[in-house]
């Protein structure tokens, strides 16, 4: 097996990383790769395109945790492709929203099926594909439609970037990758879709082969670059539960953020 | 009951409203906002599946506090408990299922509801900016799902109609809705446009029609909400 | 849960199917649902539309096994769509061959890598993709093509069909399967894209939950029909290994037959 | 040695000759027939990666007698056994995999290569039937590898040039062949057609050109097959 290369810190791992870089951001809440990001951010690289679900609220002045939208605010992103590109309602606003709309940086907003069958395709090799969202919709205006037995569909395309950031619960030193519950998310197809997927993995690296190979969730051949992150950690924010009307009253898709 | 006395439901009330009429053996996707609530009051045992776009197939209540697992967690960021026979796929599988057309039911919040049953629910903004807003996994839903509801407040903060005759707002497209719940009315939407299935305790129809910007019919079998 | 519906044998599985059903059949060498193919068999239903990666060699008379072909021969079969249609050598003859070549049926060759991609795409909603397997041969010839970023790509379909006919080693109450090995192969795509999926289990059905969550190949929302085959259960052939110049020197891609 | 005494290599052999030369780190993928009987003669430690398109990402060699898994088997129905750090995936993304450009070596059989790199592997009739064939995964694996090998018979059981000016029957398409091997030698194929790296021992130039039916440059460095 062709082993991952094994790094010491999230640091180490992406200090290559050159301006002008693509690159996914998997998660959803949880398994999100927040060492990488912040790795990211204190590296320097800019003018980058970064893919995620989300573009999430700055976080930096606030939790010392860091997202793509602190990355925007420190004007280091040239676009982004996300599902949830602005706040939900004009009284929570996101402060990366201002510089969309002054054009300091470009935002696609994709809906997130569609984002993630894009980068499905992607890694699977898949230029361009047809699926129903956004027909019906503004989304769809510009966009190349065509009708498949009586029903129309909008033409997508694959993605895939210089870099995917991805976070698993165990790993074997093959890069065979394991997730933990709703922590799997784009995790695997974002693994599949960057020409060097870099993998931050709770738990220390097992020996090759410490998996069932009918149990991997991620083959090894798609991981590049491994590292565990054994000390001082960056974890998932935790949300305390809300009752009665409150501030995402006004929110049907409340804010798709990590807090 | 005085007008005084009548109170409009609360999010949980609203959930537990539209719990009640999911039907036995359905496939549930319920969205960010009220929807998702609705997980602590839908009857499991009638076999109902409840399927998120992240992933989960067959959770169940929100986890009991002190006892959540951050990676067993909606699109809305609840902390919720998977229920025995429970599986995990990742984004693509999840939204494959969603356009596959098996999910029988998809539970959206809404900015405003049209009396046709379109709806707007990814962006605030009348602005025209189609790069900015928060779809998530709206359009697939409304694409995919085989019934459209929403779950939403009748009004704003401020008090306009949020049930209107044509949306103001960029509608989502796809399916259009056919129920919403809200924390005044259950209103089936159908050939006719809107029409009154149920009321909040206290409310009359001409109460509810006055912050309705749309004609309502009224079922002939007109009741109150169950709460 | 919804639970799938649970049946004594594959006879009473495939009881309903009518004439003129369209069934795809999983499995490459391991993982074939044998003893749904040989009820649907026995059933009689006629003018039967077969998706399945091959069409296989007939073994009835050989061995009693039924296959593919053993339908087509039968005239049971309208058409089939299968990367392996024809025998790779004339001196190793497929009856089933001679019934496509005198228009007792029809057949449709497709990339293997294209067939598994439309069942995927089928099971996903997805109408079509493109792909560019076939491009530069007669294949592609007829087909609609088209360029992104200057590479050919050929425009295909996606396919669901009545009935999936899928085999797991172990299956739960909810309907949630495990497939062991290469028996996994088309078996987790196809029970996406049938609209009525039947699954023949090896193992004794176990109670809903028994599986980790991320552990389950197939979620069980996708199965309808569960049948434990217990007694009398039809297994893959077992091929003795060959060595030196034999019977498949001519054959580049072999039979893709199951012997 | 004798004209007499001179031998093809078998189907073992050329394998063993194929599988000498895949490099370290490869993510290599054989093909049915003689390009799978390589996985006995691969430098595992080398870290090779054998990779089938029915989904078995790390196995090795051929399972002993008495030792064969019926579920761990290759498209060419060879039972194999799994390497540690092996992992399975479904039909689906093993395509995937093949497409994503990440196979640095896809080895597969035909029965015609022509100078030009292009070679026949579908169907063993030129009577323009797109219908009838086995094509299995050659037309992925064609477009997706970074590499294609053949391994083949030089001749039909009859005699006649496998290795040829131009393919008579339908051509598979895609990425051509860099590289044949076959039971009398090694040939690379580039921008001046059929060039001669090996031969098989006591087999001359001449002896393989009269069984080529396109001219054999031959290279500086030509050497005897190591059998």
């Amino acid at each position: 097996m062709p082993r991952p290369e094994r790094y010491d810190s999230a640091a180490a791992a992406v200090a290559d990383i050159p301006d002008g870089s693509s690159i996914l951001v998997a998660g959803f809440h949880a398994g999100v790769p927040w060492n990488l990001v912040q790795a990211l951010y204190e590296q320097g690289a800019t003018d980058l395109v970064m893919i995620s679900t989300t573009v999430n609220r700055p976080l930096l002045d606030e939790d010392g945790r860091v997202t793509i939208a602190d990355l925007v605010l420190a004007g280091r992103v040239r676009k982004v492709i996300a599902s949830f590109t602005a706040a939900p309602h004009p009284s929570q606003p996101n402060a990366a929203e201002d510089v969309f709309r002054a054009g300091g940086a470009e935002a696609e907003l994709v809906p997130q099926g569609t984002v993630a069958e894009r980068i499905r395709a992607g890694g699977a090799g898949i230029p361009a594909f047809y699926t129903p969202a956004g027909v019906g919709s503004a989304y769809a205006e510009g966009r190349e439609q065509r009708e498949f037995d009586g029903r129309t569909y909008v033409l997508e395309r694959g993605i895939t970037a210089d870099y995917a950031f991805v976070r698993a619960q165990r790993a074997d030193e093959a890069g065979n990758l394991v997730y933990r519950r709703a922590a799997r998310n784009f995790n695997p197809i974002m693994a599949t879709a960057g020409r060097c997927t870099i993998a931050e993995i709770d738990d220390p690296i097992l020996p090759a082969g410490s998996f069932d190979p009918d149990q991997v969730h991620t083959p090894g051949v798609y991981v590049a670059r491994l590292v565990h992150i054994a000390e001082g950690r960056i974890e998932a924010p935790r949300r305390t539960r809300r009752s009665g009307r409150e501030l995402d009253l006004d929110a049907p898709e409340d804010t798709g953020d990590a807090s | 009951m005085s007008a005084e006395a009548r109170e409009p439901l609360n999010r949980e009330q609203v959930a537990a409203v539209l719990a009640g009429r999911l039907e036995r053996d359905w496939i549930v996707n319920l969205g960010v906002g009220i929807p998702v609530l609705a997980c602590d009051f839908v009857d499991l045992d009638a076999g109902i599946v409840l399927s998120s776009e992240n992933g989960l197939i067959g959770y169940g209540w929100h986890a009991p506090h002190g006892h959540e697992d951050l990676d067993i967690v909606s699109p809305g960021m609840q902390y919720v408990v998977l229920q025995p026979g429970a599986a995990i796929v990742h984004h693509a599988d999840a939204f494959g299922l969603i356009r596959s057309g098996r999910v029988d039911c998809s539970v959206l919040g809404a900015y405003e509801a049209a009396a046709d049953g379109s709806f707007a629910n990814w962006t605030p903004h009348a602005d025209g900016r189609t790069d900015l807003g928060g779809v998530g996994g709206a359009m697939d839903l409304t694409q995919g799902a085989k019934r459209v509801w929403l779950a939403m407040f009748h009004t704003t903060p401020e008090g306009a109609p949020r049930l209107v005759e044509r949306c103001t707002l960029p509608v989502t497209g796809g399916r259009h809705a056919s129920l919403v719940v809200t924390d005044l009315a259950v209103i089936e939407v159908g050939e006719r446009g809107f029409e009154l299935l149920e009321h909040a305790p206290g409310y009359s129809v001409e109460d509810i029609q006055a912050v309705t910007a749309a004609p309502l019919s009224v079922s002939p079998s007109l009741r109150p909400m169950p709460v």
